[in-house]
């Protein structure tokens, strides 16, 4: 084992780690940090295969701006443990089925996918900002102009809704 | 308007409620009976041509000699208009200071109020909010009233050799 | 006119007992640090009057509390390593008094500025408490009425000796947990 | 990769930097704390520390050792893990911002080896302060909610939606500096700032993109919560806001953090807009001195830089009032980001109209 | 609100104009005053070390005069301590005894002053009362102490050095 | 986990909070308690809760002679102390019919208006400090010192004065103080510029307070406001005008007001006020000038002749002269000749009208005095002013009401 694989390891413990704690804690401010926790795991995926850019915005967008909003509304809604209504049993059987089966579809999805056996043998740069933004206006100018479109929407709808009356 | 011709106006309108009008030191002063203060007051300041509409102060005084009306309700009334004062006085015993609120008339009086109810325990009938408002809460006296000493009955704290009370000032 | 200028009489009095446990056998780290802490008093300003206006001309311009490395007002006593009360305590001012110096983290002084908060001064009324050692102890008296800015520099002055000279397990010790018990505190 | 094979000189000499870089901005912090207070009393016509060692030069050590020894209280109603948990985040944050200022010109040995005085020069540098920044204001949420108290909720709501008001218009502002120099790598916008006058016109960033250096020392004042932004700590309306309830060496972590956040956001300001290490005929002094020595003037011109950057912070803090929450929010939404894009445009004009 | 006097003047409220909806003018305004005061001396006197000086008619600590032999001048009429809103004048009389004569000016004396220095609020009332020439303020201030115990300033505290002794 | 804040089942449902400001917040003067229900940091309602600093000033009168009451009147509005005092001997020469010269007047009129100053500078300079600009509190100060030394020189008091006496004052003016006088007057401009430039026109600080904390005109009046506070509102109330006394009605100046009662309007007023208190002092001191041209005589002139009665012998007459020590000890002992009477009389204070109503029943004490206390006025006006407005806006409220504690409470 090297160390890249070393370091792959113990990142992918942190996230997965991190993400069962998001499901389990019973405190909502402890799920948002061990959300941030993950992020950071999974930022250091990225930059364990070289895009640095991704790994970065991955925290900048994510664990700094959209958690932080995350973390704000919890706290000015002050939730905890005393707040949240009790789950009826039932509706807890029902998640426990449901989780399963798509725990199932996922798996049967997973063993007919193959392996690629060779790695990606792209250049070194493929994560830098230059080739992104080459890729993202000339191939996918199309899904990235539309999703502008979306977010632009989306904020318009925002403005409408956060406007008193 | 002079003073003399503000207290007739007085006299005018409310015939033989009045008593002990008298100008000096620049204010006229004037006793009306307790139960009339809000008809006077009210008529001070509806009164076109001389607009009482401000009330500088409002207070009490504590005269234990004079039976039956123990405690003196005094408005101090201003007219910017007119540039004069007037000082309103009314008398209710101590036993029951019933006297109606100022404080729909004038907002500032109600504060005014609480106070002397602290002070003296002038019980303001109409008062949106009688309650102690220097003093504690819990505070069982008046403290204004003169059978009251000045020092609280009830300390325990006090070291007279260490306050320079100890020695023999004449 | 006077027939001298100055009253020489100045009273001294040494520092009080338990402040300075080791004595001379002070540690050289007990003398660092209680360096350290004389040169960085915060003061918590409980100012309620007219000593309050004397203590902001004592950190203005003329006379400059941030050389003694005070300047730093913390309003929140969690921060604050001097309470100083400046004015009038009253009777219903005294309960807050005494929460705001239970807020306090250790070690803690208090300085009582001007003759109201001292003794009453010449308030010895209904409602005044008559000095706030008898809610909270206090270590050094300003006297004054509201005491000159120099005196407050020297009531200062006077903590810090104060300061420097505490031996670090003062606070531990049976003396100064017995002078809390004899305020109800803790 | 870097990590897959280890060389240990390299290690060592990081880690040497990287101690060397800490231990600096851990001084200059201490010591400008010593500064502030300085500053403001030279401008209040006062004399300020002086009696703590000479001209008070003790005074952040005796501020320092007194917060080391006082009594830690924990709130008996407040987390106890996040209370910790806020003032370590705001230390850690601060810190690591550092690793991506180029100090200096790199020093080539006679042994052929390079070294840069730069703990890691990755080519998104810009992105990765952003990064550490946007993680930085946890510190000061977190601290503010676990106290459970009302004030320091306050504040830290304040400081939540401050930082992430003005991290935008500073993003907006930096993407025009970065349509300019055409690299998110510090090293290399430094490097394009080589000197002082060049072709006729100043080589340093400032000079070329003035509007958006404005747009971006604001943002800066914004981020390190420092006046006139001050407002989640602000004094009068909320005591001290999200660090009310902190005492002992965890108020000395947030005091501090501040600090080494103003001398790190000053040097990254610096190198950015006032061309870092470079100065005015510099080749010439490089040419007549040995490389080393260059070197070494490289950084104390830095660190000259910087700590007028961080004095022009103080005199502006000591100068104007406090904004207030909607004003701060109007002019961080209604006219810095709306300017910054306007910014962002006109370069983007100028860089394809008049320089193509 | 109609006028009530022919003095008044409205005050400057004029809007801002463009250049002050900037900021940044008049931030620039205030910065070149603020820094401009760092070139200034400062202002600030080095108490302990400098003294500043007071009036000659400061209301200091109290002292206790003697006459030119020495004795006291206190004759324990205790009006100082009637008009002492404070409080804070503590005194006892006594008969001057035959052999006395060169310890105190009148009959009687005060084998008892004292002053609660915590009480007193340096009105000077006391110094005007004073019909012996007897008690003045000084331009001392009165020092800061640990106990409250401290700060009751007895006789030998308050009297002047006897002329005839020091010398 | 513990459960955070606690919020009451109330607030809950209207989805307010309630935040307990003061009486220790560092806005609240130390002193004023309010209990706000906040919307966020919008402020929905607020209780105001007094009293914290109650000395019982009238209680406490009623048991001193006259004399030794001029020393608490210092310790009602301390910013301002000198006016009180001369207010008060102001009040009891008016019952006592004393009538006192124009020397003495104007010499007061210095005294008075010096204070003023210094009232107003504190009040805009907190307002300063609150808003978050240090500095201005600094430099202001360094001119109160300036009024400080000169009330020195007069009195050997700095804050809490004690001047003046029934009738006029203990001593005549040194010329050391119409030295200080004169170099206050010099300096003070400049800095007084300083100061407004600092603030005036900056465009945070002006939108900080523009708008915020207005009063109506008719509510101020209603709620019987008066000084800066009222003026600022618009209308044009000043007791020196409207009331003259110590000769106001010989000096010239102007009343400055404002319009919508807001904090900057507050600010304006009293900065303006500043100004034209700085031409009444320039005013009286020629004034005096003339006085002492015309008649030398006039510069031992510190207290009116007819008060004999009522002041101190001189100390040379008490040393030597028996009827004059016998006068000397009634005086004292507070036997002076007050015949019994009731009257109201006001001043100008440095926050408005400070009233005193005095009965007297030829006692040796006042039977009874009671203050009008400007503050006390203002405070309770305060939940109404900063009705829906923000957290900041109600500190900057509070302490451009220049709100003294010790003038409030009594």
């Amino acid at each position: 084992m090297n160390l890249h694989q070393l370091v792959f390891w113990i990142l992918s413990v942190i996230a997965i780690g991190g993400a069962l704690g998001v499901i389990l804690s019973r405190n909502p401010v402890a799920s948002v940090l061990f959300l941030i926790v993950t992020f950071f795991a999974v930022s250091g995926h990225y930059i364990l295969l070289n895009a640095q850019f991704l790994a970065i915005v991955n925290i900048i967008v994510y664990a700094g701006a959209i958690m932080v909003l995350f973390l704000y509304v919890i706290m000015l809604m002050n939730l905890n443990g005393d707040v949240e209504p009790q789950k009826s049993k039932l509706l807890q059987f029902a998640g426990i089925i449901s989780g399963g089966i798509l725990f199932l579809v996922l798996l049967a999805a997973f063993k007919t996918t193959q392996l690629s056996t060779t790695p990606i043998n792209a250049s070194t740069s493929i994560g830098l900002i230059s080739e992104l933004g080459q890729v993202l206006f000339t191939r996918f100018v199309f899904p990235f102009e539309i999703s502008s479109i979306l977010f632009l929407s989306a904020m318009v709808g925002a403005v409408v809704i956060g406007k008193k009356d | 308007m002079t003073h003399e011709q503000i207290i007739e106006t007085l006299e005018a309108a409310f015939a033989g409620q009045l008593s002990d009008c008298d100008t000096a030191h620049g204010i006229s002063s004037i006793t009306i009976p307790a139960a009339a203060n809000l008809k006077v007051l009210q008529f001070l300041y509806d009164s076109e041509d001389m607009q009482f509409r401000f009330l500088t102060d409002l207070t009490a005084v504590h005269y234990p000699n004079r039976t039956n009306e123990e405690l003196c309700v005094v408005y101090h009334l201003h007219s910017l208009y007119l540039n004069k004062r007037l000082r309103l006085k009314l008398y209710v015993p101590v036993a029951a200071p019933k006297v109606f609120t100022a404080s729909k008339l004038f907002s500032g009086a109600n504060w005014m109020e609480r106070e002397t109810f602290d002070f003296f325990g002038v019980d303001f009938v109409g008062h949106p909010n009688l309650k102690r408002i220097l003093n504690v809460d819990e505070m069982d006296y008046f403290p204004m009233r003169k059978e009251y000493p000045m020092e609280d009955p009830t300390r325990i704290d006090k070291d007279d050799e260490m306050f320079g009370r100890g020695g023999t000032i004449c | 006119m006077r027939p001298v200028q100055y009253n020489t009489n100045l009273k001294m009095v040494d520092l009080p007992e338990g402040h300075t446990g080791e004595g001379f056998f002070a540690t050289s780290l007990n003398n660092v640090i209680g360096l350290a802490r004389k040169n960085s008093i915060w003061p918590l300003p409980f100012a309620t009057s007219c000593c309050g206006i004397e203590f902001m001309a004592t950190m203005a311009a003329h006379y400059d509390l941030a050389r003694f490395g005070s300047e730093r007002l913390g309003f929140s006593p969690r921060q604050c390593d001097l309470l100083m009360v400046m004015g009038t305590i009253s009777k219903k001012m005294a309960p807050i008094l005494r929460q705001v110096y239970l807020q306090m983290a250790e070690p803690r002084w208090v300085l009582a500025v001007g003759a109201c908060a001292s003794s009453g001064g010449i308030f010895d009324s209904y409602s005044v408490l008559q000095g706030i050692d008898q809610v909270i102890p206090v270590d050094v008296y300003v006297p004054g009425c509201p005491p000159r800015p120099e005196a407050i520099i020297d009531g200062i002055m006077k903590i810090q000796e104060l300061v420097g000279q505490e031996s670090l397990r003062r606070r531990n010790s049976e003396q100064y947990k017995g002078l809390l018990e004899s305020y109800g505190i803790q | 990769m870097l990590l897959l094979t280890i060389d240990w000189s390299f290690i060592i000499e990081k880690l040497i930097l990287i101690s060397v870089i800490l231990g600096a901005s851990l001084g200059v912090a201490t010591y400008a704390t010593w500064g502030e207070r300085k500053v403001a009393a030279w401008m209040q016509d006062r004399k300020g520390p002086s009696r703590a060692g000479p001209f008070g030069l003790l005074q952040p050590i005796a501020d320092g050792i007194k917060l080391f020894f006082k009594e830690e209280i924990i709130p008996t109603d407040a987390n106890r893990f996040l209370f910790i948990l806020g003032p370590s985040l705001a230390m850690l944050t601060a810190c690591m911002a550092s690793a991506v200022i180029p100090w200096g010109p790199s020093i080539e040995l006679e042994s052929g080896r390079i070294i840069a005085l730069q703990v890691a020069d990755i080519n998104i540098g810009i992105l990765y302060v952003f990064g550490v920044v946007s993680v930085g204001v946890y510190g000061i949420m977190l601290g503010g909610w676990a106290s459970n108290n009302k004030y320091s909720l306050m504040g830290s709501v304040r400081a939540a939606s401050q930082a992430i008001s003005y991290e935008l218009a500073m993003g907006i502002s930096l993407i025009a500096l970065l349509m300019m120099t055409g690299t998110l790598s510090l090293a290399e916008i430094v490097n394009q700032q080589h000197g002082f006058w060049e072709n006729g016109w100043f080589t340093w960033n400032v000079a070329k993109q003035p509007l958006g250096f404005i747009i971006f020392l604001v943002c800066a004042f914004a981020e390190l919560n420092r006046a006139p932004f001050d407002l989640p700590e602000a004094e009068s309306e909320l005591v001290a806001g999200y660090h009310t309830e902190y005492s002992s060496m965890k108020l000395g972590f947030y005091l501090f953090a501040e600090y080494v956040n103003l001398f790190i956001s000053s040097a990254i300001l610096i190198t950015l807009f006032f061309g870092g290490y470079n100065f005015p005929f510099m080749d010439q002094v490089a040419g007549s001195v040995s490389p080393v020595v260059f070197s070494i003037i490289c950084v104390l011109v830095l660190l000259t830089k910087t700590i007028m950057m961080i004095l022009f912070f103080m005199f502006v803090r000591w100068t104007i009032p406090r904004f207030r929450y909607d004003q701060l929010m109007n002019l961080g939404w209604k006219s810095l980001i709306p300017l910054a894009l306007v910014n962002m445009l006109i370069t983007g004009a100028i860089i394809i109209w008049v320089l193509n | 609100m109609q006028e009530l006097t022919n003095k008044r003047v409205a005050v400057d409220r004029k809007p801002m104009t463009f250049m002050e909806r900037l900021y940044i003018p008049t931030i620039i305004k205030g910065l070149f005053i603020t820094v401009g005061h760092i070139f200034k001396k400062p202002a600030t006197i080095s108490y302990p070390e400098q003294q500043r000086p007071f009036s000659p008619v400061f209301r200091g600590l109290h002292i206790l005069n003697r006459d030119e032999q020495g004795r006291e001048k206190c004759t324990a009429c205790g009006l100082c301590a009637l008009s002492c809103p404070a409080e804070a004048i503590t005194m006892e009389a006594a008969e001057r005894t035959k052999g006395e004569e060169h310890l105190y000016k009148e009959e009687k004396y005060a084998a008892k002053y004292e002053i609660n220095m915590l009480r007193c609020i340096f009105c000077g009332l006391c110094e005007e009362a004073c019909p012996k020439d007897a008690i003045y303020l000084s331009e001392t201030v009165a020092q800061a102490n640990y106990t409250r115990k401290s700060f009751i300033y007895n006789k030998e505290d308050l009297l002047i050095p006897n002329p005839n002794e020091t010398h | 986990m513990s459960a955070h804040i606690h919020l009451d089942e109330a607030s809950i449902q209207k989805q307010t909070t309630t935040l307990n400001l003061g009486p220790t917040h560092p806005a609240t003067h130390g002193v004023f308690q309010n209990i706000l229900e906040m919307d966020g940091e919008r402020i929905v309602s607020a209780v105001p809760t007094v009293g914290y600093i109650h000395r019982a000033f009238e209680k406490i009168a009623e048991r001193r002679p006259y004399y030794q009451i001029t020393p608490l009147t210092d310790r009602l509005n301390y910013c301002s102390s000198p006016i009180n005092n001369m207010g008060w001997h102001i009040t009891v020469e008016r019952l006592l019919g004393i009538k006192t010269p124009k020397r003495v007047d104007y010499l007061r009129v210095i005294i008075m208006e010096l204070s003023r100053i210094a009232d107003h500078l504190v009040c805009n300079s907190v307002i300063g400090v609150d808003t978050g600009a240090l500095t201005s509190f600094v430099y202001v100060f360094e001119f109160r010192e300036h009024i400080y030394e000169i009330f020195e020189a007069v009195c050997g008091s700095r804050l809490t004065t004690n001047i003046g006496r029934f009738g006029g004052f203990e001593r005549n003016f040194p010329q050391e103080a119409f030295d200080k006088i004169n170099k206050f007057l010099e300096a003070f401009p400049r800095g007084m510029k300083e100061f407004e430039s600092l603030l005036t026109r900056n465009r945070i600080f002006m939108e900080r307070t523009m708008g915020v904390g207005g009063i109506s005109a008719e509510r101020a009046l209603n709620y019987s406001f008066t000084g800066p506070n009222l003026r600022a509102a618009g209308v044009d109330y000043d007791v020196r005008v409207a009331q003259p006394y110590s000769s106001y009605e010989d000096f010239d100046f102007k009343i400055p007001v404002g319009t919508t009662g807001d904090v900057y309007d507050r600010f304006l007023v009293r900065n303006q006020e500043i100004w034209e208190s700085l031409s009444i002092i320039k005013q009286a001191l020629e004034k005096i000038a003339a006085l002492e041209a015309a008649d030398p005589s006039q510069k031992e002139v510190f207290y009116a002749p007819e008060a004999d009665k009522y002041h101190l012998p001189p100390k040379e007459d008490v040393y030597t002269k028996m009827e004059a020590l016998i006068f000397h000890f009634k005086m004292v002992m507070g036997e002076i000749e007050v015949l019994p009477g009731e009257i109201y009389s006001a001043v100008e204070g440095g926050n408005g009208e400070v009233g005193y109503y005095l009965i007297s029943d030829g006692g040796r004490t006042p039977y009874r005095l009671h203050f009008r206390r400007p503050c006390f006025i203002y405070y309770q006006a305060y939940p109404e002013i900063i009705q829906g407005s923000l957290l900041s806006d109600a500190v900057v409220t509070m302490s451009s009401l220049n709100l003294i504690a010790g003038e409030l409470d009594a």
